[in-house]
């Protein structure tokens, strides 16, 4: 067990850090189209800079970082204030399905666009009725000529007003049970047949979409590991989900926990013991929280699978947070509560998650079931 | 000894909850939080006379007491209606409990009619029904004294809630010459009062919602876990309304346990309604986390509730002090 | 809505009030028997007080106490500092039992020496293999001319070693499925047949026993309720098995808090705000268990049937007492982890106390299903 | 940055798992709460030079570190061993930190050779291993310093952990001249990394007993309730585990660290083995509540555990205090 860095991984963090510190990201720009606007610009600079796919193997255009140095990554960009990159899916999700799954056309036709932020992906995987089942889900696809036909309604598509390709799961074989029959499809998002409806939270804001596909046109060659695939195909996407992204959340955190305490501090809340007792729960919760998952990270690089450790990471994430910015509404006073304000953001916002990327109820039973073993919940 | 309403309490819940079911539909309320307070609600509860309901006939009101107030609450609570209500029944507390006779003369036939809209709260803090409102109480929570504030200074203030307008008033006005202490534990009874039925209505609309959605193929209230959040719920609930009943049956009847009481109920509906209508988005799953699922307007009134006069430990920590053996 | 007494309870409560300041009930002694011995003792001094079946009708020996009244008693039991009386279950769940089962022969057989603690009764309900599931229970009863030769094994019957009466659930007939074939017997625990081995605990006392039933006799005038009919039975059984005694329970859960307080103020552990708002918490718990309680009784008393409330009674305060005996841990210091002191005691017993009488999961799942109409759980 | 253990950390871990697993059964743990210490297992322990893993080589111990002492703790703390260990290790760490040379010389051979047996504790709080230590170190938690006792002036006390000696011991002593605060920092790591060996042991008992229980026909551990509360014990369980390991590192590696690192093992470990180990009686139904279960030896040590040298409130307000902006 050796917890300081590696030589390499210094070097990393030190070169990303100059590099951030001479790339200011700036300021969140008020409003939702200039804010993705930013976080393109953002992703291009990375990219010039040669960060933007730092996880991607360096054949593919990215920087061949090891989990450690991904992980590093992510931290420092939430502790440089910097936002997501805007093809975030793309990167994460979108180019390492394909590297495992892409015909070596399909590499390279779509591999390029997304590091640099030309094309920006969203991922087409819920649907109203399906929830957290993927094998429920009801988009149908029927061949017509050398293509497809798909029709059908997903949710929860971040991104989708601003992306020309969709990670879409559809079904293309309604005789076969569950999630035998899916398919696996890059549906281009510039069609008529496609529309995208803003899906407002409570926070009032639309951070994700609803889309109505009908009878939406997918070229034969935009099938992503062959028909009938998808199931296994939207399983590596889905295993991709949180690598890193866990390290930008758990910087968040951090930076909110950290800026209570200044709060508490500064308005002498702190000095109630009740408050300092909640705060230095929260702070023993971020500090297990980051280096639980860099366990698992070590597990994953020693081991090549995460230890039990790993699965827990979100869950105590979204508890954390919630926890946080529940206390914030006592320790803050009115202006936590106060419209537009971003303690009453913060709140308000964390309610989600405990539902996005997995219920913490599924979570729980996944741990339960895979981790510990115990029998199949009924 | 008898914890059921009576007839005539039942059939003003009853009243109430026909009634608000017909004009105060979510539809109603999202109207609200873009225009402002539902104006024809308010006429309506104004001829029935609900703002005056507990104060006393010698001054416009209706008479009856403290509980069929808290029942009314719960209503108004439930419904998550758009109306200044609750500052309007605070601030005639606070007058009929603590004013001058002079005082009572001058603003509660006003307040009992709806005529007048009042406001109470902390100076400083965020009082609900503050903008708008012709009668606005000041309280001192530590020195239990109150006063009339300055209507026109009230500023403002977009909470989380929009349902209801807040604002913030400052401190001084014309003082209320008794003790502000009851009618300060009357407003924690009311509010305790209206969080029970925030989280009546959270229970409500997931169970109703767990019934029908299916995942995996079954629905989703076959789930343990959904079934123990939905158990926890009502005990949110039910421990709430033990503990604010309790407390108004005792500012009539018993108003030496008031003190004690008003804290407990207001310690427990604190968090109880913070919890019950978190639980309510968590059970409706990403639907709960959308503005048209309609739950987050209970949740941003609990957590507007919960803060108002003093959140959980706060009462927590008085319960204790008034239970210090000597 | 009406919480002062009325006219009936309040000379209910003075008169029970002098009774049991004329008659105090002593200190608990050391020692099982000699336990077992006082309570018996304080059964009978309540028996010839009059005082022995409050909730029994008149007819049978009772005093016809409402149910409100009963709840009265419990609460001045509890105060009083008295033990449960001796033949808590014979008054509480084979007393009532009878009263709708039983025979008139049965009747006036065993009511009269339940209420004088001349025949003590226990109750054989659960069994190793089937806890909270009556209806999996293996103990089987043949005929053997005009009686039953019952064998199989019972667990958690407290008092066992002390009662003449057992209530026993057994199967008489293994070819029809599971709750039905249950028959419901009265068995002597007088006979070689029935053996009785005690169950230690935690607290290494001996609260319950198991019991070994080997070919033990019961003669047919001993079935309650008729052949077939046990399940039926079982459940007038159960459903009276916590009237009035949450009361009595509830109040020691007071005592313990005003204990705690006490303690907390004299040690000075009061003054931190932490220590405050622990007790505050439990105070707004105990009382609102209290006032919860008594809305159940005011429900069954105007409509004749619980409301959703009476359900939540037992899991708060079993979830309340070990939230109390745990803080006590860190209140009280060393004194309450020592061996044979009454906080060390009370922490090891409040762990039974979300498994007896129905685990805190079975209690959420009654409340799930039966008070909110979810769909049976899976 | 590496998170796993070492092979040779890994070694030892193997070796101490096997050899308790055979030597430190439940048996043996119920028949030293009748008897006292297990003598033959401690001579084995001692035998393997195991009680001065982490004192330098110079003092007879092996000079590994820490993690290598967190490591056998957990051990020690899944199998719910009895011997006098967990007193011996931490008298000796705090006079290999903060003695003197001629303290280090004088005592250290014996602690590392298990030879003398040690203990470590505030005066007046319960101290493990007490009765019967030869070197009983006080320490005073506030001003961090620390000195050698009278042994023969403790008091044993008989506590609901009986396979654990436990006395009282006053103020006062020979001084140990240096910083006490790392040697109490340190005694806080290995407290915590038995406290999760109680927590792991109660989640691997426990996953074993719901997977073959059946209720209703079917294993309990189908029941989502059972599954959820499984996996609330890994996190509790795991969570300690990252705690304790990143602790134990900085203690070596880090030591500015280690006072922070230490406070918040101890907060969340106190809290965890509480309600791991409470966990493992409820899965364990009414079975759970019986002295033939074992799961209460967990229970029981846990509670000792958490109490020692501050339960979770003092560490988290430590934790408040050493983070506090300037």
């Amino acid at each position: 067990m050796d917890l300081s860095y590696t030589e390499r991984e210094r070097a990393f963090r030190d070169e990303l850090r100059e590099w951030l510190a001479a790339n200011p990201p700036g300021e969140r720009p008020q409003g939702e189209e200039a804010d993705y606007a930013w976080r393109r610009d953002w992703q291009r600079r990375l990219h010039e800079g040669g960060w933007a796919g730092v996880h991607w193997p360096v054949e593919y255009g990215g920087r061949g970082a090891s989990l450690m140095e991904t992980a590093i990554f992510f931290e420092e960009l939430g502790r440089a204030r910097a936002p997501l990159p805007a093809n975030v899916l793309g990167l994460l999700l979108g180019g390492p399905t394909l590297m495992v799954w892409g015909t070596e056309e399909q590499k390279d036709r779509y591999l390029p666009p997304i590091l640099s932020a030309q094309e920006i992906w969203c991922q087409g995987f819920s649907e109203p009725d399906a929830g957290s089942d993927l094998a429920a889900l009801k988009t149908r696809a029927r061949r017509d000529g050398d293509g497809w036909v798909v029709s059908g309604q997903k949710v929860w598509t971040s991104g989708a007003q601003f992306s020309k390709w969709c990670m879409l799961v559809a079904r293309t074989d309604p005789d076969v049970p569950k999630h035998k029959g899916l398919t696996y499809f890059l549906m281009d998002m510039e069609q008529e047949a496609v529309q995208v409806r803003p899906l407002v939270q409570i926070t009032g804001e639309a951070d994700f979409n609803e889309l109505f596909v009908e009878e939406a046109r997918i070229p034969d060659e935009n099938v992503i590991g062959g028909v009938g695939n998808g199931w296994k195909v939207a399983l590596t996407t889905l295993m991709n989900e949180r690598a890193g992204l866990g390290f930008f959340l758990q910087v968040r955190l951090r930076q909110l926990l950290d800026e209570l305490v200044e709060q508490a501090a500064a308005s002498g809340a702190l000095d109630d013991p009740r408050v300092a007792d909640r705060l230095g729960d929260l702070h023993v919760r971020t500090e297990i929280l980051r280096l639980t998952a860099y366990r698992g990270l070590s597990a994953i690089e020693q081991y090549g699978q995460p230890g039990p450790e790993g699965s827990l990471v979100k869950w105590l994430w979204s508890d954390t947070n919630q926890m946080l910015t529940q206390l914030a509404a006592d320790v803050v006073g009115p202006e936590a509560l106060t419209a537009g304000r971003p303690w009453a953001y913060e709140l308000l916002r964390a309610r989600g998650n405990s539902i996005e990327g997995g219920t913490t109820e599924i979570l729980k039973n996944i741990v339960a079931e895979r981790v510990l073993g115990l029998p199949r919940a009924r | 000894m008898r914890f059921t309403l009576t007839d005539d309490q039942r059939e003003i819940q009853r009243t109430a909850r026909d009634l608000l079911a017909n004009r105060s539909s979510f539809e109603k309320v999202r109207a609200a939080a873009e225009q402002g307070p539902d104006e024809a609600l308010w006429r309506e509860l104004c001829e029935l006379g609900w703002p005056g309901i507990a104060v006393a006939e010698a001054h416009g009101g209706q008479g009856l007491g403290a509980v069929e107030l808290a029942v009314l609450l719960e209503e108004l609570g439930y419904a998550c209606a758009a109306t200044p209500f609750l500052g309007t029944v605070l601030a005639a507390a606070a007058i009929e409990h603590a004013g001058s006779d002079a005082q009572r003369e001058r603003w509660l036939p006003g307040l009992a009619a709806g005529e007048l809209r009042g406001a109470l709260g902390a100076p400083g803090e965020l009082m609900p029904d503050a903008p708008g409102a012709n009668v606005v109480v000041v309280v001192d929570l530590a020195q239990r004294t109150a006063a009339v504030a300055d209507a026109d200074a009230v500023e403002p203030v977009q909470t989380i809630d929009p349902t209801r307008r807040y604002g913030r008033a400052p401190a001084g006005g014309e003082p209320l010459e008794g003790d502000a202490g009851p009618a300060i534990d009357r407003a924690l009874v009311a509010v305790s009062a209206e969080l029970v039925g925030l989280a009546q209505r959270a229970l409500d609309m997931s169970v109703e919602y767990v019934k029908e959605r299916k995942q995996f193929g079954v629905p989703v209230g076959t789930f343990q876990a959904v079934q123990h959040r939905a158990a926890q719920m009502l005990l949110d609930v039910e421990g709430g309304r033990s503990a604010a009943l309790y407390a108004a049956w005792t500012a009539d009847a018993d108003p030496q346990r008031l003190p004690l009481a008003a804290a407990m109920a207001k310690a427990w509906a604190s968090d109880a309604g913070r919890s019950a209508t978190a639980s309510a988005i968590q059970l409706h799953g990403g639907i709960g986390f959308t503005w048209e699922a309609d739950v987050h307007w209970l949740f941003k009134r609990a957590q507007l509730d919960s803060a108002f006069l003093g959140a959980g430990a706060a009462h927590r920590a008085r319960v204790t002090a008034l239970t210090r053996p000597t």
